[in-house]
């Protein structure tokens, strides 16, 4: 097995096991500022992945991204599935065959402003795009501080707690949506915690 | 039939089943109208690949109007429009409507042989504000 | 409880009980809903006596806001509303908003503690035009 | 039995068999221009009233319009239900309990004015009350000319044929509205007829 390959099944599992393991978690942040089923569509979407999995990991990392967006647009079911999955998709049209860390902080920023454009949205609306911006930032900062990078996650999406939603159903509660983290921030920290577990060589 | 046809896409497999079915009563079979609902398990929430199944079985000369209820759904269905065969994008939009009212107004638009953009635009207009 | 109670009132029962599925997954049991469709026989229409019933079964000591999709059944709501004993009348308000998206953001919006007029007004305005 | 009483089953019968013979005639207008259930949910409404006839037509002039318009009210299903329900219902209120030929015009007025308070409309939208209003003005010019009154109401429906729906279903149509005679203009207009073949004594 290729150390890139096994990289990719390390990143997937990583992430797949860390959402499945916050979905009560994630379904509650929902519960208080939407729908409550964030956790079931994330978990719902990477079990996909992962049914999938041995044959996307097989894949050159442009092919393995853009699978594993396409599976979660497919099987999420909610406004994260396409988004989610127009990130992954995005990363993978961006990042080269052999991408190296310098790659990524310009391959996210085009996937960031893929998912905007998906999500007719931007940063400071409560969502999802509060945790990828601010990773994206960091990583043009300093690619290789990969400790830094989790921390800068888990932040951001703590600080969507504050944040008065503008997008999303949580956006229906006006006021009433400060006060909770976003459902979709979360687990955007969680992915990127995950996936830097997975290349720190953690399990 | 190259009359629009009409996509009814909600997070409720009822509500877009009942939506078509007042479709029907307006437009009886002048219109080609297809619905779909529920996320991809059967829970309330959308799925791309049966959104994209609707399109294909309303798929008329003339397009489609998708009428979508909250986020999720039209999120879904700009990303099913994204997937069709090039020759089909262009000519599949998701109307700016409340689903159930702008079901029958486009319904009814697209029985008199408008074209899409009039069909998008008289749901858009006629609809409760 | 006191927070506003919502009736949805379609032609489709189906549509009916799909967007309090909806209203249900938003806001759980903090707001009363009922719905009602069909005419008095079963056929898509309304009934001013299954309206007076749902009106009664959502009723709440802050009102209820009543979401309707087409002609006949914003006119059957406003005479069921007009046949509550005067002590309810003015706490019953039909919404001038989309059915489906105004519920769910109704409900939201009472789920709040939000008066019959807050209520009213938020999905009248968050709603799609 | 009295001979008011007489008249009251009279009208009645004579209403509740024209709708009922012309219940097809009724829904295909409908269809051509609205949903195609006007004939079904007017026979509905006047089998009902039928169906309480005996009681119905016991009762004084003024309870007994109101329990027409009430059970109209209960069981058309359509939006013509509470129209014709306020129509009946507030003749009934406006009539007093010995009416004569010269009370009609007054409290078909008012009935009128009740109607467009309910359906936010007026005369020249294509609706019901394109019949409605001339045959009150007739009514108001002379109140005795009954043969007049089913030709005034029958030329009024007629003449919604040319018109543009602005109100009701049929406003979904637009232009292509026109040409088509409003269902429930012809339906008013047969009841005028019906009622006046009453008050003459036909059958
Ligand atoms: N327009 C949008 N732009 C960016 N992110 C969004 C948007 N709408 C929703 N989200 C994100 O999606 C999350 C909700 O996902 P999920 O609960 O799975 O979908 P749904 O809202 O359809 O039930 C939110 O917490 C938010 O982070
Ligand atoms: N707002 C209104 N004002 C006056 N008359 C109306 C209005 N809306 C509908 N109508 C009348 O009602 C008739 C349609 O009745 P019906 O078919 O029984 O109800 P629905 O339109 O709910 O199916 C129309 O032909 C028209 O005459
Ligand atoms: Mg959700
Ligand atoms: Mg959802
Ligand atoms: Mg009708
Ligand atoms: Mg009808």
């Amino acid at each position: 097995m290729s150390s890139e390959k096994e990289l990719r099944l390390a990143m997937l599992t990583a992430v797949a096991q860390t959402i499945s393991r916050h979905a009560e978690e994630l379904t509650q942040l929902d519960q208080a500022i939407g729908d409550g089923d964030h956790g079931i569509n994330m978990k719902r979407g990477f079990d996909a992945v992962m049914a999938d999995s041995a044959g996307l990991v097989e894949k050159p990392w442009p092919e393995f991204l853009k699978g594993v967006g396409m599976t979660l647009v497919m099987k999420v079911g909610g406004a994260s599935g396409p988004l989610f999955g127009t990130l992954f998709m995005t990363l993978g049209k961006e990042l080269p065959g052999n991408p190296c860390a310098g790659d990524v902080a310009g391959a996210l920023e085009a996937a960031i402003q893929a998912v905007q454009a998906r999500g007719k949205s931007e940063a400071g609306q409560k969502t999802m795009l509060d945790v990828l911006v601010p990773v994206a930032a960091q990583l043009r900062k300093d690619a290789l501080a990969l400790t830094d990078l989790v921390t800068v996650a888990a932040a951001a999406a703590e600080a969507t707690g504050p944040m008065k939603a503008i997008r999303g159903r949580a956006s229906f509660l006006g006021d009433r949506s400060i006060g909770h983290v976003d459902p979709g921030a979360r687990s955007s920290a969680l992915m990127v915690a995950a996936v830097v577990g997975a290349v720190k060589g953690e399990s | 039939m190259s009359s629009v046809g009409i996509v009814i896409v909600s997070h409720s497999p009822k509500v877009a089943e009942g939506a078509a079915d007042m479709v029907r009563q307006m437009v009886g079979d002048e219109v080609k109208v297809a619905w779909c609902g529920g996320d991809p398990t059967g829970g309330l929430g959308t799925s791309v690949e049966k959104i994209m199944q609707a399109i294909d079985s309303a798929w008329s000369a003339g397009g489609v109007a998708i009428l979508v209820d909250l986020g999720g759904a039209e999120t879904n269905s700009e990303m099913a429009i994204e997937m069709l065969p090039p020759e089909r994008q262009g000519r599949a939009v998701v109307c700016n409507a409340p689903i159930v009212e702008g079901a029958v107004i486009a319904a009814t638009e697209a029985a008199g042989g408008s074209p899409l953009e009039v069909v998008k635009r008289t749901a858009e207009e006629l609809s409760p504000q």
